[in-house]
């Protein structure tokens, strides 16, 4: 796993994606410890305050949490957590850009929808 | 735990003032990058830290001491330049030696199995290697000693990418096993930004910026739109960095907006992204305003 | 935080003391060249007197180590001077020091290289004597030299040590003089030859005379030792002092 | 004259040093050689110091050649010894003591002529004795008292003088070699200055003994001589 190290997304929200990435994958399962700041930085090369503000952060979020002298541990409900935050938050920015982008294109609401269609007509046919 | 202290520290070479009033705390166990155009003074301040220099006025202390000519600072400090003036009668497994008996927790181990791991033979002289292999002995002298306060000015100058990959990676295990306060400086600042904790910006010898690299990518922001549009939002803001391409223009400026507002702009049609901090570092150092273009829109 | 090195003044020193014995081993070398070079032109004897009567004439050199000792000297003199220059000094300040340290275990390399030049250089009148035996001599005159008295040995070795560290100590002097201000590169050596020719063309006992006659014509081996030492003293705490003027490395 | 001495001196020991400086920082000691550099001056010196230090064992316990085992003589009695073996050789009455080599040659001429091949005995004190008779015996002798160098007695090493007789002709010579070269050491000046040699200067005394041929001719003869002086006992 390499992170995006273009610059554009500071790393330790890359970091706090990865992780949430390998909770979705099911590679820790809930009540699992997962890395330390210094497993971390060690598999990325990163200073491992970066990593630890990458931790906080899902800590902040309840998607891990802390056991006094033990570590991080994913929560129970982090998958649920996980998925609702990337629906209210990922996918509604990008929606965002997408209709932002629409909109400077001269694309209608009427069109675009029947854009989205189009590409998920897999889906609709189950 | 403060490690370095300056406070309006002046020093004068060749009567210009290399540092100029700069004052910057450091604290402990952190890596942080000295960043800084060349002659801004960063190698000035390095020199002071290691207690090769007498600053000409105000005050520095490195462990709570004034490090001129000062055996504790010495004995816990290592600083690594790019032409170490290694003794020219010792061979490199010799050099290794001598600092073994000089630095109390240098690592016998470390030293040689990154000696061997770079290939050098014991009998090769300092004066003999490259500039790139130079860089490496030197890496190894820095890593092994374990000083509590390291060094490294211009580490990877000659280095081909491979070897700077090996090096950060072996700086940043050592650092994550034996936690020091280690400074970085660079002006490859993309290479080095993952590794550091704290980015101090150097500029014509004064502090200019002194924050956590985290904070770095937000610190500034990046718009771009068109010219009018951009023209309106920049205006009583810290503009770093302009450049206007017929009707679009791209500008860097300080990131003081709300959420608010930036819906508003990207609602009006400017994208937003984040500064990378190179980038950041570049803007804030340049020495004039505007940029190379300047110079041949001039005529 | 890892915790901080206590040092000692004189740990530090013993170190560089050791490191130097090592990093400046290249002026052994050249010491043993010059004591060669200068057994070489002793083959020819320091003096020489003839005197022919009717049936016989004769021919008689006088072989010492004075050349030996004279080269080892100036040899002192200048490593003296060259352990003060940037190239050496600078090594230091890549291992643990300060100031002080470094002079210390300055002058305590220059005093082991003196004691390493003295023994050589009065051994090596024994050398010289082989030589002259084998190859050079019809007949060999004895004379109180021949003794290899433990007493006179020992006598020998400390004189010639103290005269190798009188010089090392001028050049130290000299070198830092010259480090404070490179005017002194040519400034000294005028003063020097223009006092020399001054003092020849009015005739009088110029300072070298002075010298001569307080370090040489001493006879009593305690008072010249007292003299040796504190001159030494003298000039390597006279540069101790001119260095602090100085950074500690540009 | 000093200051020369003193800058060659100078630029002699600084050509070393710069050109020893070279050397190490010359590729040569970067890529050849097994050795580390360090331990190659190591070993330069301690073979040095090796070789001085057998040589003083050397010159312990070898005995040495030449005069060690010369008797001291005394100028002062040297001197007076010449002029009493002169005084006694115009009185006829030589010591035999100092007779180092002696010829007899028969001659029945009524003339000799008294030469010599080379300057030494220009002025070489030739005392004559006639005897009583002619018994057509020519008897000479060669006296010389002791030669001392610096207070030893070196006589041994003094080449005598040969005499022919050729034809009418008594003809004095030198042997081949009367040159003799002496070395002697003396301490390095750190070490003169306590025993109380001289510092700088050597002060050498050469004296060779006082010599004379002694010549017995028969009665008649007439001797002429060219350059060379005789004298005759009791003249």
């Amino acid at each position: 796993m390499v992170l995006n190290l273009d610059g554009t997304k500071p790393i330790y929200i890359q970091i706090s994606e990865w992780l949430e990435n390998e909770i979705l994958n099911g590679n820790f399962e809930s009540e699992q410890k997962i890395y330390s700041q210094y497993q971390l930085a060690d598999i990325f090369t990163i200073n491992p305050a970066t990593a630890a503000k990458g931790l906080n952060l899902l800590a902040d979020e309840q998607i891990l949490y802390k056991r006094r002298g033990l570590g991080m541990f994913v929560a129970p409900d982090a998958k649920d957590m996980i998925l609702a935050k990337r629906k209210n938050q990922t996918l509604k920015r990008l929606v965002e850009e997408l209709v932002l982008e629409a909109w400077r294109l001269k694309v209608s609401k009427q069109e675009l929808i029947e854009m989205i269609h189009s590409i998920n007509t897999g889906e609709a046919g189950e | 735990m403060t490690v370095i202290e300056c406070k309006e520290v002046t020093k004068i070479l060749g009567g210009t003032k290399a540092l100029d009033h700069f004052s910057c705390r450091i604290e402990g166990d952190k890596i942080t990058g000295l960043i800084g155009r060349n002659g801004a003074g960063k190698t000035t301040l390095l020199k002071l830290i290691a207690g090769y220099w007498r600053e000409t006025a105000g005050s520095i202390e490195v462990f709570s001491e004034r490090p001129f000519n000062n055996l504790l600072v010495s004995a816990n400090v290592i600083f690594i330049q790019n032409e170490m003036d290694f003794p020219t009668a010792l061979n490199l497994k010799e050099l290794l030696e001598v600092m073994a008996g000089f630095y109390q927790n240098w690592d016998r181990a470390l030293a040689e199995r990154l000696f061997e791991y770079f290939s050098f033979s014991p009998l090769q002289h300092y004066k003999g290697l490259s500039k790139g292999m130079k860089s490496t002995f030197n890496m190894i002298v820095g890593l092994s000693a374990r000083a509590p306060l390291t060094i490294f000015d211009e580490p990877t100058t000659g280095m081909d990418a491979a070897v700077r990959e090996d090096f950060y990676r072996a700086l940043l295990k050592e650092y994550l096993a034996h936690p020091r306060s280690i400074i970085l400086s660079s002006h490859h600042l993309d290479e080095i930004e993952d590794l550091l904790e704290d980015i101090l910006l150097i500029k014509q010898g004064q502090e200019l910026l002194h924050l956590p690299m985290s904070d770095v990518k937000e610190w500034a922001v990046a718009l771009e739109g068109k010219v009018s549009l951009v023209h309106e939002w920049i205006q009583n803001r810290e503009v770093l960095y302009t450049k206007s391409t017929g009707f679009h223009q791209s500008a860097a400026v300080r990131n003081d907006f709300t959420e608010a507002e930036l819906q508003q702009l990207r609602l009006e049609g400017v994208r937003i992204s984040p500064v990378k901090a190179s980038d950041l570092c570049i803007y804030l150092t340049r020495d004039s305003e505007g940029g190379i273009d300047d110079v041949f829109n001039k005529g | 935080m890892m915790s901080l090195t206590k040092v000692r003044l004189w740990d530090v020193v013993k170190q560089q003391y050791r490191y130097k014995l090592k990093g400046y081993i290249q002026v052994f070398m050249s010491m043993v060249v010059l004591q060669v070079l200068a057994l070489i032109f002793s083959l020819n004897g320091v003096g020489n007197a003839g005197a022919s009567g009717g049936l016989l004439n004769v021919n008689t050199s006088y072989f010492s180590a004075d050349f030996v000792l004279a080269f080892t000297m100036l040899w002192g003199f200048i490593t003296a001077i060259l352990i003060t220059t940037k190239a050496y000094s600078n090594d230091d300040f890549i291992f643990v020091t300060n100031r002080l340290s470094s002079h210390l275990s300055n002058v305590l390399f220059l005093v082991t290289a003196s004691i390493l030049g003295g023994l050589t250089t009065i051994l090596s009148t024994f050398l010289l004597k082989v030589i002259v035996f084998l190859f050079k001599s019809d007949v060999y005159l004895a004379s109180s030299a021949d003794l290899a008295a433990p007493m006179t040995l020992l006598v020998g070795v400390s004189s010639a040590s103290l005269y190798i560290l009188l010089l090392c100590s001028l050049g130290y002097l000299v070198g830092t003089l010259i480090q404070w201000s490179k005017l002194f590169a040519v400034l000294l050596p005028a003063v020097f030859v223009g006092g020399l020719l001054l003092n020849a063309l009015s005739g009088e006992a110029g300072i070298l005379a002075v010298l001569y006659a307080f370090f040489m014509t001493e006879s009593s081996f305690p008072l010249f030792f007292l003299k040796v030492v504190c001159t030494s003293v003298v000039l390597f705490w006279g540069a101790f002092g001119l260095s602090n003027r100085l950074e500690v490395r540009p | 004259m000093g200051i020369v001495v003193v800058l060659i001196l100078f630029v002699i020991v600084g050509g070393v040093l710069w050109l020893v400086t070279k050397l190490l920082n010359s590729n040569n000691v970067h890529k050849r050689g097994r050795y580390a550099y360090t331990r190659r001056v190591r070993m330069v010196f301690g073979g040095y110091l090796a070789i001085l230090i057998v040589s003083l064992l050397l010159n312990t316990l070898l005995p040495v050649k030449g005069l060690n085992q010369l008797e001291k003589v005394d100028r002062k009695e040297l001197t007076s010894e010449g002029i009493v073996l002169y005084d006694d050789a115009l009185a006829g009455q030589v010591d035999e003591k100092f007779l180092r080599e002696k010829w007899n040659f028969d001659y029945k001429g009524e003339k000799l002529s008294i030469a010599s091949s080379t300057a030494t005995y220009q002025s070489a004190p030739i005392v004559v004795e006639r005897k009583e008779q002619n018994d057509g015996k020519i008897e000479a002798g060669f006296y010389m008292t002791k030669s001392s160098m610096n207070g030893l007695d070196i006589t041994q090493y003094v080449q005598l003088p040969e005499l022919d007789l050729i034809r009418d002709k008594l003809l004095l010579s030198n042997s081949p070699i009367n040159e003799i070269r002496f070395s002697q050491f003396t301490n390095v000046f750190a070490v003169r200055q306590f025993t109380g040699d001289r510092l700088f200067s050597h002060n050498s005394t050469f004296e060779e003994g006082q010599w004379i041929f002694y010549l017995k001719v028969p009665k008649d003869l007439k001797l002429e001589t060219s350059g060379l002086s005789l004298q005759y006992v009791g003249g």
